[in-house]
């Protein structure tokens, strides 16, 4: 019973902080904008309003999809471990998190192009080819690390951290690699081309009407979560809970400062540029793992 | 009684010159009479006969022991298939007196007497080349063949001039004690003139043109017949009288003649000409083993040697009746010309496969590593356009004008004796043994001059 | 084991003659064959010697035992799904022979350690398969000659090596060779394992002799393409998995890297260059069977770092993709052989939504390419995991660079066809495709549990996989149950797959309690506000990564490499034949200036 | 909500209330502009009159959409387009006419490219005054809209769905049928 009480509290705190910190992102920008910007809990009535709406669907692919998308990232989400909080002790293996949520990525692409709108499929290879630029250089960092450390649990790394410093100032190249990388995960703004709302009509979210657009955004805001706190697991050591999500916010706030004012890369721009810059840095900070700093 | 080997062929061909269509049908009986009379001598192989009873260093003498006996076998039983298989009857006449010639050059112990028997097979070769009137061609070789011919009479003659006597053992037992350096050159120029008719490249530039003519006889007869004769002579010259190892540059010739003739074949648009260059590269490979002088070596290249005149049989009498055929309504001889060519290529369950396997045992127990390369080489190379042309006739769609695909196919007689090498391939193919234990005889035979010395010294003469 | 063999070619006999009556009873044939195999092999234990004909040369060790129950599953589930396909055969009579023929020449090179046997079922089983590849498309003739000769040229080079091997210790016995192997010179131990590696380099399409993959896979009848890519290649794997645990390489080649001997980096290099290949070619292709052709080649390239890290996790990683890579492309591939087999076409940009009309081979697809990408519910996902644990551990950064760009270039190509050819709009030239008949979907549904079954509890083989490393005295890789071991962490498969499933529980609960979505066609979609008549047009498919394309474009080609080298041996063949077809006069003058040297220089 | 009897009874349940809260508080407008009017909707956004204070802002597709703004005159042509995307969106959804070319046709009324009456086409549950109405107005609509929501009183997208025939009766005379002839069409 202790597990199903973890796995919900952790479900819960992703819902519940997870929307909370996207309203407070939608304020900063606001703020920076030289606006009030809407309140801290727009997100939540964003969300439950699409729920009440009556949509349209595609077919039963097109739902298959998004239960799919949703359910994938929340079962990757059940193994991230939030600072000391973890649902499953020893189970949470970098490696099985990262693929594991590609189960949701790739339920989300299924579902969109069987909506047959040409939009989402452009936005859907859009969005992979954005990965293939973005993971490589992250999954290089990662990986040094885990080498440093000899160990691919991402609870261990945080005891190690919470004991001999946090890693953003051992390895500052790699945690600069991660965040970069972080900011394309998260498809904010420098990276935004996949869910480009002026070109390709918000890619494949195109045919969503009302609860996919729901549970959808809920997939989003709990892909964020995953994002963000395996980078704030990994590079800002432990602490427990309520340090965790401070730190979590921070780090939101971090990227969305800088989503809110920059334009957006065209998509062979971005994969370009992530193979060259992180994929450089990325190497350098290898060769100092590796040469024993 | 060996002697009408000879003799009958000879007579019979000029007896029946008036009567023209008598001779198709003396030709099979003529072979056939050969072959009893020869396994019936088989009990007291290892006997000089000699004509006119003049003792052997004056006079002819013939000399049947194993290793003619199998060759003479082989040949005849070859020759009895084509007269079968042939249909146009204007060459039963060459044939006969080439039948004749071969008989007596694979029995003959005379120097002079094998360049006579050699000058007869080469007219009569250049007759049947002139088959579906392919007349430069048969010029060409007649040109290479005469030019060539001169040197194995100038080797004669050395031979003559300094053994005194024309009879291979003597001769070359005299000079190989007086003077080993001028037996050598005789061997030289008996070579250059064999290797002619062993079609290694740069002598046997004639081939393609002669072979590739699309006839179903003059590749047969030539390819498998007279070649194994040739190659008989070759082996007993190189091997048996002399026992140093020819000039180095024969070696690498015949080394780059194997590789380039595989290419030419890779080259050719036309299956004919593709299937002669392919007999060059498999009689250079046979003559590549000769010139290594080891008996391991040797014996598998006679196994590779007959293996392989079986399949180029099958090979050519398809191409010689059907062109390139189209084998979806020819099944029984697609799969005859798939199991012959797959043996050449070396597939494991084709007697072909064992031809090259053996080989290159004996090649790597011998560390001649270069030969081996050399082998494994052509055979990838040749690998490559045998499955070019069985895939291009199993798969071809020929709509004739009618728009139905014409199904021409080989006659009866063709079919059978096709099907059949086919099967022996197969056979030796499972059960490599059977021949195996021939060929290691015929080699331990060629080695030994010994024993073929003792024969003659004790029969008469000096 | 002899019995299975001489089974198996006997009934390829068999299988010609009777599908003279009846074309369906060919394949029925080969599915009884592959049944009687599996259970009798499932019953001998490995490490049994047996004679064969006579000469005892069969020796079952585990690691042939697994290869070849997973052929014979590849087999058995190409087998059913062939009893309907095979009437869009114009020659089913040949097939079924051959393919059985197949069958035998496979397990013969499993179930024996004697080089020259295996040298002769190996050269069986590529001359019974060359022959199946040209049947069904015409401009297949010249790949499958591709296919042979570089196939040859690795059968050739292990001729090579076996013959010198014989004259050095007059045995073909692996086993005893590799026991007194480290007596030779160096050189020579480099050119024996070299030569003999290029055979399974040659077959399993690793880097430099990939390049008979993509036209013979893409061309080949479809259901064949299945076992080519499935399972033939993994003849290829099998040699390499056999050589690499035969002979003590770690003992024979120095250190290098990262605790790996200097041949096996070598093979790690040539399979990650193999990767990057495959991968990029493969977002390219826009044949959908040529796109998997160069997919098997990235596998390939992953089972070959698998298998060169020789270490607990490795080894075990390279050997489970093999069985991951056969059951997926076996999979896609017959469910493209079905999208075939009702539209008549493999380009991708021609087809469009057939999920609304086949979607049992849409799952089957897709539950494919999970596998293939690898990704967590199914097996697919564990090899790799293995893998990536074990380059890890050893910090061989460079290689895991070309790993991850193969493995999310995975996600792309794969996700190509389904874009392209499952989902999107319906052409109105498919609009009536029905889905296949309930005989081909068995063996597609079949594989989809297989996977998934194996992807939860891979507890049977990874029963195998550590049979085999203990054989060959490599330090067997620890698991219970789910729950799989390595130095660098752990994880368990079932309780992934429980959270999946409650993940996925959660998610379908909240889609039921809110208000249900109105099902609407698929011509109404979001067109920006145009009335558009013709929705064939409203499908994005053609040049699918044409923005990741252009990046890559100019690219060398390998294959072009090839064909010039080829036709530079053809154009020495022309020189040969110039000189052959002089006329007679010129003949004789160069005879006068031979004799002439002859004289003088005599 | 129907005045029988001129007593306006609430027939909403309880969570049709709630979610007349929600969708009160979060309104998407589709960024579909129409005509002139348009222009006054980014100043309304940004810094100044910052819309998203009140759950407002643009979305790409109608999918998304709850509020269609007509900016303006309507043309034919655009009409046409309008009533194609107005079935797109998911109910419940709202229509504003932004000035008086949607109520009489205003300055454009004798024009023959343009409609008159938006009503008798799409259903209107809120007009803004003014010959392109300034952000204030616009303000002043939103809040008047989103106390329309709470009260359960915007229910455009009930009475079209209620006499869908009538609307698509007027649609096609204003229309006209629509043939066209090319290789697409038999």
């Amino acid at each position: 019973m202790a597990v199903a009480a973890r796995v919900a509290g952790v479900l819960l705190t992703a819902f519940f902080f997870g929307l909370t910190f996207e309203g407070i992102g939608r304020k900063v920008t606001a703020r920076i904008q030289k606006r009030y910007g809407p309140p801290w809990y727009q997100n939540f009535i964003d969300v439950l309003k699409t729920l009440t709406k009556h949509g349209w669907t595609h077919g039963w692919i097109f739902d298959f999809g998004v239960v799919m998308a949703l359910g994938g990232v929340i079962a990757t989400l059940t193994f991230v471990p939030l600072g000391n909080f973890v649902a499953f002790p020893g189970l949470d293996n970098f490696f099985v998190i990262v693929y594991l949520f590609t189960v949701g990525a790739l339920g989300m692409a299924m579902g969109m192009v069987g909506t047959g709108n040409p939009w989402a499929s452009i936005g859907v290879a859009r969005a992979l080819t954005l990965m293939l630029g973005y993971e490589v250089p992250y999954l290089i960092v990662i990986t040094s690390l885990l080498y440093n450390f000899k160990t691919s649990n991402i609870s261990t790394i945080v005891e190690i951290q919470s004991v001999n410093g946090w890693n953003i100032f051992r390895f500052p190249i790699g945690a600069l690699v991660a965040f970069i990388c972080l900011q394309g995960m998260l498809g904010k703004e420098p990276f935004e081309a996949p869910i480009a709302p002026a070109e390709i009509a918000s890619g494949p979210m195109v045919e969503l009407s009302a609860k996919y657009m729901g549970l959808l955004m809920l997939m989003n805001t709990f892909m964020e979560f995953v994002e963000i706190s395996i980078f704030v697991d990994l590079f800002l050591g432990g602490g427990n809970y309520f340090e965790f999500l401070l730190k979590y916010l921070t780090v939101w706030i971090f990227a969305i400062m800088i989503s809110a004012v920059l334009p957006r890369f065209r998509i062979e721009q971005a994969v370009y540029f992530y193979w060259t810059v992180p994929l450089l840095l990325a190497f350098i900070q290898v060769f100092l793992v590796v040469a024993g700093m | 009684m060996i002697t009408l080997l000879i003799a009958v062929p000879l007579a019979l061909a000029f007896a029946t010159i008036p009567l023209r269509k008598l001779a198709r049908l003396i030709l099979p009986v003529v072979v056939l009479a050969n072959l009893v009379i020869l396994f019936a001598l088989k009990p007291h192989v290892g006997k000089i006969i000699e004509l006119g009873s003049w003792p052997a260093v004056y006079g002819i003498t013939l000399f049947f022991d194993e290793v003619a006996f199998y060759f003479l076998s082989f040949v005849n039983m070859m020759f009895l298939v084509i007269s079968l298989i042939t249909r146009d009857e204007r060459f039963s006449i060459p044939l006969l007196v080439m039948n004749a010639a071969l008989n007596g050059l694979i029995l003959t112990a005379d120097f002079f007497n094998s360049f006579v028997f050699l000058e007869i097979i080469a007219i009569t070769s250049y007759i049947i080349s002139t088959d579906k009137d392919n007349a430069l061609g048969s010029f060409k070789y007649l040109i290479f063949g005469g030019v060539a011919s001169i040197f194995y009479l100038i080797g004669a003659v050395f031979m003559y001039v300094q053994g005194g006597t024309l009879n291979m053992a003597y001769s070359s037992y005299i000079i190989g004690m007086s003077n080993p350096e001028l037996m050598k050159t005789a061997l030289v120029l008996f070579a250059i003139t064999l290797l002619v008719e062993l079609k290694v490249l740069p002598f046997g530039l004639w081939v393609p043109d002669v072979y590739g003519n699309g006839s179903a006889l003059t590749p047969v007869v030539l390819g498998s017949v007279v070649s194994t004769a040739t190659v008989y002579l070759f082996s007993r010259l190189s091997l048996t009288f002399v026992d140093e190892h020819l000039p180095p540059v024969f070696y690498y010739t015949v080394l780059a003649s194997i590789v380039l003739s595989q290419l030419g074949a890779l080259y050719q648009k036309n299956l004919g000409r593709t299937l002669a260059f392919a007999s060059m590269a498999s009689m250079s490979t046979v003559v590549a083993s000769l010139l290594t002088r080891q008996e391991s070596v040797v014996s598998t290249a006679l196994f590779y040697l007959f293996t392989d005149a079986l399949a180029k049989f099958v090979l050519f009498t398809v191409y010689g009746n059907l062109g390139v055929a189209n084998f979806r309504n020819a099944k029984t001889t697609g799969i005859a010309f798939t199991f012959s060519s797959l043996s050449l290529v070396g597939v494991p369950i084709f007697a072909g496969f064992w031809g090259k396997y053996y080989l290159l045992k004996a090649l790597f127990e011998q560390e001649n590593y270069v030969l081996a390369i050399v082998v494994l080489v052509s055979t990838l190379i040749e690998l490559a356009y045998v499955t070019k042309w069985n895939i291009e006739q199993w798969f071809a769609k020929k709509e004739t004008t009618k728009g139905e695909i014409e199904n021409i196919d080989l006659p009866f007689v063709q079919k059978l004796f096709v099907l059949l090498s086919a099967l022996i391939l197969l056979v030796i193919g499972l059960f490599p043994q059977l021949l195996l234990d021939k060929t290691n005889l015929l080699a331990e035979k060629l080695f030994d001059f010994q024993l073929y010395r003792d024969i003659f010294f004790g029969k008469g003469g000096m | 084991m002899q019995n299975i063999l001489l089974v198996a070619i006997i009934g390829s006999v068999a299988g010609y003659l009777l599908s003279l009556f009846y074309r369906r009873l060919g394949p029925i044939i080969l599915l009884l064959i592959s049944l009687y195999a599996f259970a009798m092999l499932w019953e001998i234990p490995s490490n049994t010697a047996e004679n064969f004909l006579g000469y005892d040369v069969l020796y079952l060790t585990t690691l042939g035992k697994y290869f070849a129950l997973l052929s014979l599953i590849v087999f058995s589930a190409y087998a059913i799904f062939n009893i309907v396909w095979i009437e869009t055969l114009k020659t089913p009579h040949a097939f079924n022979a051959l393919s059985i023929l197949t069958l035998a020449g496979t397990l013969g090179v499993f179930f024996t350690t004697n080089l020259v046997v295996l040298y002769i079922f190996w050269e069986l089983t590529v001359f019974a398969s060359l022959f199946i590849v040209p049947m069904s498309k015409s401009e297949a003739k010249r790949a499958a000659v591709w296919y042979v000769t570089i196939t040859a040229i690795g059968s050739f080079a292990f001729l090579f090596a076996t013959f010198l091997l014989y004259s050095k210790f007059y045995t073909f016995d692996l086993v005893e060779i590799s026991r007194n192997l480290s007596q030779l010179p160096k050189p020579t131990i480099w050119l024996v394992v070299c030569s003999m590696l290029t055979a399974g380099i040659a077959k399993s399409g690793v880097f430099p002799l990939h390049v008979w993959l993509r036209n013979v896979h893409g061309k080949a009848p479809d259901t064949f393409s299945a076992v080519l890519s499935g399972q033939l290649v993994k003849m290829g794997s099998y040699l390499i998995a056999l050589l690499l645990s035969i002979f003590p390489v770690t003992t024979l080649f120095p250190h290098f890297y990262g605790g790996v001997n200097i041949l096996s980096y070598i093979l790690i290099w040539l399979g990650n260059v193999s990767i990057l290949v495959g991968t990029l070619m493969a977002i390219k292709q826009n044949d959908m069977k040529m796109l998997i052709a160069f997919s098997t080649v990235a596998n390939s390239g992953y089972i070959l770092i698998g298998l060169a890290l020789l270490d607990q996790v490795g080894f075990a990683g390279g050997l489970f993709h093999v069985f991951n890579h056969a059951i997926a492309a076996t999979m896609i591939f017959l469910s493209f052989a079905a999208v075939v087999y009702r539209t008549g076409t493999t380009k991708i940009d021609e087809l469009g939504g057939l999920i609304h009309r086949m979607p049992v081979t849409f799952i089957t697809y897709l539950v494919g390419i999970i596998s293939l990408a690898g990704i967590p519910p199914t097996s697919g996902f564990i090899s790799k995991w293995m893998i990536f644990q074990s380059l890890v551990s050893r910090g061989m950064f460079v290689t895991e660079i070309f790993v991850f760009v193969g493995s999310i270039g995975s996600f792309l190509y794969v996700f190509r066809p389904l874009a392209g050819v499952f989902l999107g709009q319906l052409k109105s030239k498919y609009k009536d495709v029905r889905e296949v008949p309930i005989i081909m979907q068995i063996p597609m549904i079949l594989l989809v549990l297989v996977t998934v079954f194996f992807g939860v509890f891979p507890g049977q083989v990874l029963e195998f996989i550590v049979g085999a490393q203990k054989e060959f005295g490599i330090d067997a890789f620890q698991y219970e149950g789910t729950k799989l071991i390595t130095s660098m962490g752990y994880w368990d498969t079932w309780i992934v797959f429980v959270m999946f499933a409650v993940g996925f529980l959660i998610a379908a609960v909240l889609y039921l309690i809110t208000p249900k979505g109105k099902k609407i066609p698929l011509e109404d979609q979001y067109t920006s506000g145009e009335f558009l008549h013709n929705f064939d047009l409203y499908h994005y498919a053609s040049r699918f990564y044409a923005f990741l394309e252009r990046e890559y474009g100019d690219h060398p080609s390998l294959e072009n490499l090839y064909a010039s080298l080829v036709n530079a041996l053809k154009s020495l063949g022309k020189g040969i034949d110039y000189l052959v077809s002089r006329t007679a006069s010129a003949y004789v003058f160069w005879l006068g200036v031979i004799l002439l040297l002859l004289w003088k220089g005599w | 909500m129907s005045n029988r009897g001129n007593v306006k009874i609430d027939e909403r349940t309880v969570w049709e209330k709630i979610a007349d809260q929600l969708r009160s508080r979060s309104m998407w407008m589709l960024h579909y502009c129409t005509g002139c009017g348009a222009v006054e909707l980014p100043p309304s956004m940004t810094s100044r009159f910052d819309l998203e204070r009140f759950g407002i802002g643009p979305m790409a597709t109608p999918r998304q959409a709850d509020i269609f703004l007509i900016t303006g005159y309507l043309s034919v042509k655009t009409l046409r387009r309008v009533i194609y995307t107005y079935e797109k969106m998911p109910d419940p959804k709202y229509v504003i006419g932004f000035g008086s070319c949607t109520i009489n046709g205003g300055i454009y009324y004798d024009s023959y490219a343009t409609i008159n009456r938006l009503d008798y086409y799409i259903p209107v549950d809120l007009y803004i005054a003014g010959c392109m109405p300034r952000p204030e107005a616009i303000f002043e609509a939103f809040t008047k809209l989103m106390e329309m929501i709470r009260k359960g009183e915007a229910n455009g997208w009930k009475r079209y769905k209620e006499n869908y025939e009538w609307y698509k009766q007027n649609q096609l005379r204003s229309l006209g049928e629509v043939i066209i002839h090319d290789e697409f069409h038999e």
